[in-house]
């Protein structure tokens, strides 16, 4: 069941890797890297149940919280054309 | 970045990133996890917070000075963990002496030593961040 | 058993792809979020290893941090890679690089195979670690017992290296409290 | 009893979310501007998470691990939206504008 849902999640990260090589503006990229990291997040966790040590979900909650960050950074990159005030 | 919902989810997130980090650092004796992990979480925090505030806003709570300062206090933590054991008897960095027992010794080390690893990598990566963020130099140059 | 290899097959597979991808983009912002997402391959290539902590690092280093430092150096960088056309230099570095790979390969045949019992890496210390660990510091992750403990020496070289590329950066850097500053409007009212 | 509905209610979640996911990742590749395909991003990162999160709840029994899905799940159903969020506020800012019915005319 886990090895189920292990390669749908697989099928949709190469969905949206498409997206996200291909992508006609940036903020197409920016939402394909998101979902992608949302995909990877659910695999690590289902991954760790599958070989029956859940513990590997801390590194899913570091990297949803990393996920976030690098999103924002990432536009605010956009919107400022620098990470600082200037 | 001028967003209303943004700052307020980055001022509810706050307390919980820092929460999760201090988790990693004190958790990772039994769990995975460490010092430079949990340094990497917490500078995140402040990261988030200069991002969607400003550097200026994010200085205001951890000011530069005390960055330094930390920044070398952890280093600093590390050796003088070391040091204290060569005091009581042992070899450097040894930590059987610093409990009743071996193995309450060797956990307060390995907490103490941790802690030590984490203030530095934490503050490294802002302090970093800082220098990124504020130097001007190259847009002197485009203008 | 089936299912591991099918999932490691499918990771490398993919690393291989976006590093390809990384080669072939000219917009230096695809090419950092590519770099984002083959870092995080990598972290799950070493869930799949078992190997949580390097996992652990890799994700909040690898993907996180990293990611937003080089964002934050991209802004003195001009947006786009400069096209080259194929020349001299190109042919001194394949050959250079073929040279070295091949070495590598030819020198990896004297390494001990992956994986297996009687390799020297399993024969000496790592029953002693384990063991140790378990016995003489009562910590149920060998990882944090082996890093903090048994191999303090080199941890504490680490965080003296990670302090001192810190300093240095800040020297290169940081040009104190900048003008218009608030903390120093106040100082100067 | 209780065992096998908890399994089957499992079981229907994961295949609820999978179904999202691979929805919305669809929805990624064919929609045809920024703002729809924030719809379909939307639809992985808070109906297909959560439906997994809830079917890996119902698995792994009541222990700390359920309450750090619950937090990861939290964590994501948050994010995600407000991200969607500032992308499509700052795509607009930018001038991206949305595809109207007809092919190639901008609303």
């Amino acid at each position: 069941m886990f090895l189920a849902v292990l390669i749908a999640l697989a099928v949709s990260f190469l969905l949206i890797l498409v997206r996200l090589i291909n992508g006609k503006t940036t903020f197409d990229r920016i939402l394909a890297a998101n979902s992608i990291g949302t995909i990877i997040v659910l695999g690590i966790s289902v991954h760790g149940f599958y070989m029956g040590r859940p513990e590997f979900i801390d590194i899913s909650i570091v990297y949803a919280l990393i996920n976030f960050i690098g999103t924002v950074a990432v536009l605010k990159l956009f919107d400022k054309g620098t990470l600082g005030d200037k | 970045m001028d967003n209303l919902i943004l700052k307020v989810c980055t001022k509810v997130l706050f307390t919980p990133i820092i929460l999760f980090g201090l988790y990693v650092q004190f958790h990772g004796d039994f769990g995975p996890g460490g010092g430079f992990q949990a340094g990497v979480i917490v500078a995140a925090a402040f990261i988030l917070y200069a991002l969607v505030f400003s550097v200026e806003d994010c200085k205001v709570i951890m000011p530069p000075k005390l960055n330094f300062f930390l920044l070398a206090l952890g280093a600093f933590l590390y050796g003088f963990v070391g040091v204290i054991g060569l005091i009581l008897g042992d070899p450097y960095l040894s930590y059987d002496v610093l409990g009743s027992t071996k193995e309450a010794g060797q956990h307060v080390g390995i907490l103490l030593v941790e802690f030590g690893v984490g203030l530095t990598v934490c503050n490294v990566m802002i302090s970093l961040f800082y220098s990124f963020a504020d130097f001007d130099f190259g847009k002197k140059n485009n203008d | 058993m089936i299912g591991e290899i099918i999932i490691n097959a499918f990771l490398v597979t993919l690393m291989l792809t976006i590093a390809v991808f990384i080669i072939n983009t000219r917009k230096v912002i695809s090419t950092i979020l590519l770099t984002g997402t083959y870092s995080l391959v990598a972290a799950l290539m070493f869930v799949s290893l078992d190997a949580v902590d390097v996992a652990f690092t890799e994700a909040s280093v690898g993907a996180g941090i990293s990611t937003i430092l080089f964002l934050a150096a991209l802004s003195y960088l001009p947006k786009e890679e400069k096209e080259e056309k194929f020349n001299i230099k190109h042919i001194y570095a394949i050959c250079t690089c073929t040279i070295v790979a091949a070495l590598l390969i030819w020198a990896s045949y004297d390494l001990p195979l992956v994986g297996q019992l009687e390799n020297p890496v399993h024969q000496n210390l790592a029953q002693d670690f384990i063991e140790g660990s378990r016995n003489h510091i009562g910590i149920p992750n060998v990882v944090t017992s082996i890093l903090a403990s048994y191999r303090g020496y080199d941890t504490f070289g680490e965080t003296v290296v990670i302090y001192t590329a810190g300093i240095a950066v800040l020297v290169l850097l940081y040009d104190g409290v900048s003008k218009n500053s608030k903390i120093n409007k106040e100082k100067n009212k | 009893m209780l065992d096998i509905s908890i399994e089957i209610i499992s079981i229907i979640s994961f295949i609820a979310g999978v179904f999202f996911i691979l929805t919305g990742s669809i929805g990624l590749i064919r929609l045809p501007d920024v703002f729809s395909r924030i719809h379909a991003a939307g639809m992985i990162d808070t109906a297909g998470a959560s439906f997994i999160i809830l079917g890996m709840i119902l698995q792994s029994g009541f222990s700390l691990i359920t309450a750090k899905l619950i937090f990861i799940g939290i964590f994501i159903f948050f994010t995600s939206p407000i991200t969607g969020h500032v992308t499509a506020n700052l795509a607009r800012k930018k001038g991206v504008d949305p595809v109207g019915k007809t092919k190639g005319k901008t609303l």
